[in-house]
């Protein structure tokens, strides 16, 4: 059979959104149009969020080339160029991977992984397949080796030695705290019981966060073999993926991906004749961002309220429905598969004395460069942002980077230095969390942005216990009303003592850290919530409480358009002449900047 | 009585049967219940708390912690009239009695027809065209209170979809 | 039994393995604040007042659910635990009406205590509060849960101990609140009026209505006895001032019911002061009763029952009297020669 | 109970049937729910759809009055499917193969034809049971307020011992006593045929023992059971009745035959705390305290001897029954001088010897006592028949179904059964003067099958009259399908609806119990005027 050229849309939820699905459309009409014999499949997320839709075309005996921001319009001509004329678009090239023979002209194009900038520090374990395995197929995720792991294990080891290997490699939890994977298993297979569960946590809610889904999205089989492993190793017979249900492509691939497995014998009944059986669920989550706790999450697959309860016991003696557990978080089973093909050691190799390995972040905010990013722990913080992120946008200063999420914290500047692993993120007052890292520039305000995170985890608190349900409501309050400039002089006190106090007796993960957005923004921003308590004043610019509109003399030609927009009645002033802003009755609604064709109106702090 | 017997209880009855022999599958039973109905009718949790044997206030409890889901039935249009300061300054407390009396439910609820949900939102940042409300993603500015009951009858015409 | 030594405020203190903080303290007479524990229920850790600081621990665990450990060292009063302790009770106080002087539970509600012990007169959070309708629709107990802490124990004796599962959590975060499903009042769920969790409650949310304005609780003495209803044999605490009970509550060192009531125990003790007491011997005379002394009708129903004779003479005695009086009766109709004794065991 | 309450919640199969758990006796019930949660099984046996029947493994639904039916279904299932146990049967008991012969007929067919129950239940039923380890029967009135009564106890005697379950922790069979003292009433002689301690009047030692204790040559013949004693009462023969604290014009059956005993009566003196509508009859009331105003001790279901504290002074010039008896004696010429109701106590103990090791200090410090206590250094008995029956062998009693006394007929169609609510206590003279409970629950009803109610045009709330060969109440309806077809209940607590005007007072010939749970009524409805 000669093979076709392959074309390869990217199809995660974000080249969706992007506007995938139209690109697909125009692809397959580009084909029939033009009677090319191709492949048209799907894949899902390489990373590069930025450049979105993708599209890679892979000719016979050529390197694949990877297409970026490729509108519906223009994809057609593109594919027709490629495929017909051998003509390969600079507008929308990205670069070419692997091997294969291309026309001269184009010696040039960037090596994708190599010379790309946002790849070039990144090393891909657990999103090796993203991008490149059509997800809703299980055949390509074995053609690269897929399900060899699971293979070895249930054929060639014992399960005492399979923990052995996974306590080796040093892999640490990448969900939360980073416990160890290996002892966590260990301590599940010693467990007493006539029962065991394996559950993966694939409720990944922090806002910012979205690597989880684009696994599940891309790779889901990487994740279940993960979960297999795990259950040969701890003695289970029955999984659960727990997903939130605002994933619902990933829902959906899951579902697929189990259903293939089990009829190709990768799952189910005595997998590969072996004497080992393993069944997978898929649990969607109702919308409670505290089901990411993991006793939260249990009480949820259990169908109760995702109230978290007190550890000890620990799911590994007592988890779902009791039983001995063994839960880990998507990014952490995907992980091993690797780990135990390549060996502890390669694997090890890999990171710090603490950290090993690689861990994915989702790059956000003020940068040039924004996707998921893959990268050997032990990098620092200015690797990322400046090198794979590409720095601040429009040269803007850099001001602080948000790791972690809502349970994470805020690192300035002077300690970029740090390098990415579990025990320096904490050290920093942040966390490692599920790898959400917001840069933030001179225009963020750090007040505003602990106002922002707590508002997220106060309105996901479960209710349970006193400090979460009480504490982050009045720690709320108090930043509601610094920023709207009624804060007093004692609340920065009262915040600390506030914070202290819930990290130190809250009940569960999702309390004990929600006031880590607001104890090191306190912590290395204090002269900002000064400002704005003492001075009523908001140097980013973007407490809108603490800025008055006014009207430049010099710039206004009375043309009354503001004055006949304002809302309030807060502008005055005679036809053709200056006009001005009555700051009392103005509510700052910013129409008459709108309104003013002379940009006369600003808003000052 | 009659609207009890009405109710379709077949539903919940496959619902259940789908999912009894899986342990502790309430919520996966309660997200099909919504699916079914597009909210959770109180009839449904009631014979769904006998069927499983389990009180009625757990179920309550999972249901109200669930941001998921719904207790009341949602409109086909989401009606929400903003409060922001320049709202107020500019009357949109005429606007929600014209709304009040053309819908006859109060905020929050929504009406016997299922046509709209009718809520209050904190500013939808359009204070330029003050009083504003919207329905769905379009928003209605310099509203005059005479000026709802016309633009609710094009959604009750059904005539939503050119504006 | 393993044994464990821990170190509680200084104090070496030889527990079991297996046993919490609390238990270990408990032990060695060392009192720890709870809100939401109770000995009977599982473990719930969500009031967050019994935190202790534990040398080498991250932060500091609630001592109720967390299980000691060999040489584990703790400080049940240290700076950093009171510091946290009274931020809890701080919150906890700004979302509490401060009505003591009219509140039913004064003088025995926890809040009340801890906050007089750790010396906190005023919360310092003001904000948005709680703001239920009280309710009290049934004539059993009132509730309120604007005076609500969220220590859950209502909910979870409920469920747990009665079976009933009335109420529960509802709603999410600081909107919780205990309710019976639909936010009905109790009498429309499956509430059988116990009243076990108004004998939990640690505050003036969950209150008996028959006590209502009847006693303060330092005015209260409390009278062990057994339950005169049904054959369980629950023992009881009547709640007396002067010569008058004003209450009952379950007593938990009764053997037959630990501390559990139903709702005839609980709240069915106010027959004896009905006005339809029979306060005097009453004696027919021409179809109508009156009141006469103890000697008059005494002798009366003596004369009577020697006329009657051994044969015809019978008794019914009473499965609700006390044995030493069914004794009594049997012997005294046995003496007069009847064997005719019975009673409606079989009713 | 042969166990402890405590024990219920480690059962791993509950067996109920006569007994509404969760209504009569509340605080057991919460104990049945814990089992419950602790995974046990549940097997009920009920006419009506308690509330325990939804949380049951298997519910078989009878007919009121068919109770040895069952139970011999039961065990003929158990037996030909080799479930018993043949070790307990050859070592513990006598008789088995008379019971053998006596079920191989009441095949799970003809036993589903006599009691309206499925086959297939029955047959789950038995295996359920029979699997149990520990497996423990409540049963309370349901089964014994029957002209059967006694076989019917017997009959589940038979499958508690082939099925080797009694003797043992959580393992019996547990009557579940309605009110706070029957037990200690029983325990204390308040029976025509025994002293304390079930010491027969006709044995002579027994008969010496109290005759010398108490100074007097003591009668050795049994007395008269209280229906016969209104039976006397209305022929002549008994002249003189005390009561003390029974209201039997509420709960006996047949009340317009009991009334006629009463008027019949030459004497009457009915000690109590209200005027009760038995005390209306009396020539002399006593006013008595109430528990609350008195010491002594009360016995529950478990046989726990349990003390009972003053809390407050006699309300009015009410005295503590036992001075009243005290005083009464001392008018007829006895000379009795007890200080206090631990000096009757003592007596007590020292003339029965399973409370012999019992005294009010013990009861004090060791929260009760569980009877037999031979010594005082006996910790008392947890549960009875651990490795021995007080007979030596258990016996099996042969036991054939024999139906209820009444049967419903054209006349009177209906089968009619009575029982308790939770809120109520027996004749609810106390509890209809509790203010909250006589609030909440202030009225009975009829609760009749939808299907009888539509038949008869009842809708619910309507009045009907409700009549027997005996008499007619009139209530309202309550339309439930808690209660099979052709089947009505009603609670005994309400005097403005006495049921027990409608029941019939045949007895059962041994242990002298009422029928109260089957009689045969008709029901119609009430003209809208006349209701008011």
């Amino acid at each position: 059979m000669t093979a076709k050229p392959k074309i390869v849309v990217g199809l995660g939820t974000c080249g969706i959104a992007a506007g995938g699905r139209e690109v697909y459309k125009a692809i397959e009409k580009a084909l029939t149009d033009n009677s090319i014999d191709a492949e048209l499949t799907q894949t899902g997320c390489i990373g590069a969020c930025e450049n979105e839709v993708l599209v890679d075309i892979v000719k016979p005996g050529q390197p694949r080339i990877s297409y970026g921001k490729v509108t519906e319009e223009k994809i057609g001509e593109v594919i027709t160029n490629h495929l017909l004329n051998d003509k390969i678009d600079r507008e929308f090239a990205l670069g070419k991977i692997g091997e294969g023979e291309l026309p001269a002209e184009y010696d040039d194009l960037p090596n994708f992984f190599v010379d790309l900038p946002f790849y070039e520090k990144q090393v891909r374990l657990c999103l090796r397949n993203c991008g490149f395995i059509n997800p809703e197929v299980i055949d390509e995720y074995v053609e690269r080796d897929g399900y060899e792991a699971l293979k070895k294990v249930i054929t060639e080891m014992k399960p005492e030695e399979v923990v052995d290997v996974v306590k080796k490699s040093g892999l640490r939890g990448r969900g939360g705290g980073g416990f160890s994977t290996g002892l966590k298993w260990e301590f599940t297979m010693k467990a007493v019981g006539d029962k065991k569960y394996v559950v993966c946590n694939a409720d990944e809610g922090d806002p910012g966060a979205f690597m989880d889904r684009s696994i599940l999205e891309g790779d889901p089989h990487s994740v279940m073999e993960g979960m297999a492993i795990a259950g040969y190793a701890v003695g289970a017979d029955e999984g659960y993926v727990y997903c939130r249900a605002e994933y619902p492509l990933a829902v959906k691939r899951l579902k697929l991906a189990i259903e293939q497995a089990k009829e190709k014998n990768l799952l189910g009944e005595n997998i590969m004749g072996t004497d080992f059986s393993f069944d997978l669920k898929v649990k969607e989550g109702a919308g409670a961002f505290v089901c990411g706790e993991e006793t939260a999450l249990l009480m949820s697959i259990e169908g109760k309220r995702g109230m978290p309860r007190p550890r000890p016991p620990f799911p590994a003696n007592e988890g779902l429905f009791a039983k001995p557990t063994c839960l880990n978080n998507v990014e952490t089973f995907a992980n091993v598969p690797v780990v135990i093909l390549d060996g502890p050691d390669k694997f090890a190799s890999i990171g710090t004395e603490g950290s090993k390995g690689t861990k994915v972040f989702a790059l956000t905010g003020s940068i040039n460069r924004t996707g998921l990013a893959e990268v050997p722990m032990g990098i620092t913080l200015k690797e990322v942002v400046f090198d794979v992120a590409g720095g601040i946008i429009d040269d803007g200063k850099f001001k602080a980077v948000q790791a972690g999420g809502p349970s994470g914290g805020c690192i300035p500047e002077d300690l970029l230095h740090l390098p990415i692993d579990y025990d320096s993120l904490t050290g920093a007052g942040a966390m490692m969390g599920s790898g959400g890292l917001v840069v933030m520039g001179e225009d963020t305000c750090m007040v505003d942005i602990a106002r922002y995170f707590l508002t997220f985890t106060q309105s996901e608190s479960c209710g349970k216990c006193t400090p979460c349900r009480e504490g982050t409501k009045r720690m709320l309050e108090i930043l509601q009303r610094i920023v709207a400039g009624e804060g007093e002089p004692e609340d920065i006190e009262k915040l600390k003592t506030l914070g202290e106090a819930i990290k130190d007796t809250a009940l569960c993960g999702l309390g004990q850290t929600a006031p880590n957005p607001v104890l090191t923004t306190l912590r290395y921003f204090q002269d900002e919530y000064e400002k704005h308590i003492f001075d009523k004043r908001c140097v980013a610019g973007i407490c809108v409480d603490l800025m008055v509109y006014l009207i430049d003399a010099e710039l206004c030609n009375g043309c009354g358009r503001c004055r006949k927009a304002c809302p309030v009645g807060a502008v005055s002033g005679e036809k053709k002449e200056l006009h001005t802003i009555d700051t009392e009755t103005c509510i700052k609604c910013g129409v008459c900047v709108e309104k003013c064709k002379q940009e006369a109106i600003s808003l000052q702090s | 009585m009659k609207a009890e017997n009405d109710f379709n209880y077949a539903a919940v009855d496959n619902i259940y049967d789908t999912w009894k022999a899986q342990k502790g599958a309430l919520i996966p039973m309660l997200q099909e219940i919504q699916h079914e109905f597009g909210f959770l009718p109180r009839t449904a949790l009631e014979y769904l708390s006998k069927k499983l044997n389990q009180p009625i206030s757990q179920i309550y409890g999972v249901c109200t912690f669930y941001s998921q889901f719904h207790l009341k039935p949602r409109g086909q249009h989401i009606i929400r009239v903003c409060q922001g300061t320049a709202c107020h300054v500019r009357g949109i407390a005429k606007i929600a009695t014209a709304l009040e009396d053309e819908l006859q439910v109060p905020v929050g609820d929504t009406t016997e027809d299922l046509l709209f949900t009718y809520e209050s939102v904190a500013c939808v940042g359009c204070c330029g065209l003050a009083p504003v409300m919207m329905i769905d993603d379009v928003t209605y500015g310099r509203l005059i209170a005479t000026a709802v009951p016309d633009i609710l009858k094009k959604y009750e015409r059904g005539e939503d979809n050119d504006s | 039994m393993t044994k464990l030594n821990v170190t509680i405020n200084g104090l070496p203190v030889e527990a079991e393995a297996g046993m919490t903080i609390l238990e270990a303290a408990e032990l060695a007479g060392i009192d720890i604040p709870t809100f939401c524990h109770d000995p009977q229920l599982v473990g719930a850790g969500a009031c967050r007042i019994c935190i202790v600081e534990v040398e080498n621990a991250r932060n500091l665990p609630a001592s109720c659910v967390t299980p000691i450990w060999d040489g584990m060292v703790i400080n049940t009063e240290s700076d950093r635990a009171v510091q946290a302790r009274k931020a809890n009770l701080s919150l906890l106080l700004a979302n509490h009406p401060l009505d003591c002087l009219t509140c039913e539970k004064s003088g025995a509600c926890s809040l009340q205590d801890y906050c007089y012990k750790y010396g906190v007169s005023e919360t310092d959070y003001v904000g948005e509060g709680k703001d239920y309708a009280v309710e009290d629709s049934n004539p059993f107990y009132e509730r309120d849960m604007n005076k609500c802490i969220l220590c859950g124990k209502c909910a979870r004796v409920c469920h747990e101990i009665n079976g009933a599962g009335a109420i529960d959590y509802a709603f999410r975060g600081f909107t919780s609140t205990i309710s019976p499903a639909f936010g009905e009042p109790v009498e429309n769920s499956p509430c059988v009026f116990c009243g076990m969790c108004t004998d939990i409650c640690p505050v003036g949310a969950l209150t008996p209505k028959l006590s209502k304005g009847k006693g303060r609780v330092w005015e209260i003495n409390k009278v062990k006895t057994i339950c005169p209803y049904c054959g369980t044999g629950c023992a009881i605490d009547l709640h007396v001032k002067g010569n008058e009970i004003v209450g009952a509550s379950g007593n938990r060192e009764g053997l037959a019911n630990k501390g559990h009531v139903c709702v005839k125990g609980h709240y069915g003790w106010d027959f004896v002061h009905s006005p339809d007491r029979l306060t005097k011997p009453l004696i027919k005379k021409d179809g109508k009763f009156e009141e006469a002394s103890w000697d008059e009708a005494l002798s009366l129903v003596a004369d009577k029952f020697k006329a009657a004779g051994a044969e015809g003479l019978a008794g019914l005695s009473s499965a609700r009297c006390t044995n030493e009086d069914n004794y009594l009766f049997q012997k005294l109709l046995r003496m007069m020669g009847s064997n005719s004794v019975d009673h409606c065991a079989r009713l | 109970m042969t166990n402890s309450i405590d024990e219920v919640e480690n059962a791993d199969c509950l067996l109920i049937s006569g007994s509404n758990t969760t209504e009569a006796h509340p605080v057991i019930g919460y104990r049945v729910r814990k089992a419950l949660k602790n995974g046990a099984k549940l097997i009920v046996i009920e006419p009506r759809r308690i509330e325990l029947a939804d949380y049951a493994d298997v519910f078989v639904q009878i007919k009121p009055g068919t109770n040895e039916a069952i139970f011999n279904g039961l065990l003929h299932v158990i037996i030909k499917e080799d479930l018993y146990d043949k070790e307990f049967v050859a070592e513990r008991t006598e008789g088995f193969e008379e019971v053998k012969a006596a079920v191989e007929k009441y095949t799970p067919e003809y036993v589903a034809e006599i009691t309206g129950a499925n086959a297939e239940d029955i047959v789950e039923a038995a295996r359920i049971y029979a699997a149990a380890d520990k497996a423990s029967v409540l049963y309370t009135m349901g089964i014994t307020q029957h002209s059967s009564g006694t076989n019917n106890v017997l009959a589940i005697a038979n499958l508690v011992m082939a099925t080797g379950n009694i003797g043992r922790e959580s393992t019996g069979m547990n009557p579940l006593r309605g009110q706070n003292n029957v037990q200690g009433a029983c325990d204390m002689g308040a029976l025509p045929v025994v002293f304390t301690g079930y010491q027969p009047v006709v044995d002579p030692a027994a008969n010496e023992k109290f005759s010398k204790a108490w100074g007097v040559s003591l009668n050795d013949k049994p007395g008269l059971t209280v229906t016969e004693i209104f039976k006397g009462a209305k022929d002549g023969t008994v002249k003189a009745v005390y009561i003390m604290g029974e209201n039997p014009m509420i709960s006996d059956a047949d009340l317009n035959h009991l009334e006629e005993s009463l008027d019949k009566l030459e004497f009457l003196v009915v000690q109590d705390i209200f005027l009760t509508e038995t005390a209306q009859y009396a020539d002399v009331v006593l006013p008595a305290c109430t528990f609350a105003e008195k010491d002594g001790t009360f016995v529950n279901t478990e046989r726990r001897v349990q003390k009972v504290n003053k809390a407050i002074g006699p309300i009015g010039e009410s005295k503590a029954d036992w001075e009243i008896i005290m005083a009464l004696a001392n008018k007829l010429g006895i000379d009795w001088n007890y200080g206090s109701a631990e000096d009757v106590f003592k007596e007590i103990t020292s003339l029965t010897p399973s409370y012999a090791g019992i005294t009010y200090q013990r009861l004090e410090e060791e929260e009760g006592i569980q009877w037999p206590c031979p010594t005082e250094d006996h910790p008392g008995t947890k549960f009875l028949h651990q490795g021995k029956f007080s007979r030596g062998l258990g016996k099996f009693h042969p036991i054939e179904h024999q139906p209820p006394a009444e049967s419903p007929d054209e006349d009177y169609p209906f089968i009619l059964t009575t029982g308790r609510n939770l809120y109520h206590y027996h004749t609810a003279s106390m509890t209809g003067r509790s203010k909250g409970i006589k609030e909440f629950s202030f009225e009975d009803t009829l609760r009749i099958n939808p299907e009888d109610a539509a038949a008869l045009g009842v809708a619910d709330g309507d009045m009907v009259k409700v009549a027997s060969r005996r008499g007619e109440i009139q209530v309202k309806a309550e339309i439930t399908d808690t209660v099979g077809k052709g089947v009505v209940f009603m609670t005994f607590h309400f005097s403005d609806s006495p049921v027990n005007k409608l029941t019939n007072c045949v007895i059962d010939p041994i242990a002298k119990i009422p029928e109260l749970k089957v009689s045969a009524v008709k029901v119609e409805k009430v003209a809208e005027m006349a209701a008011k």
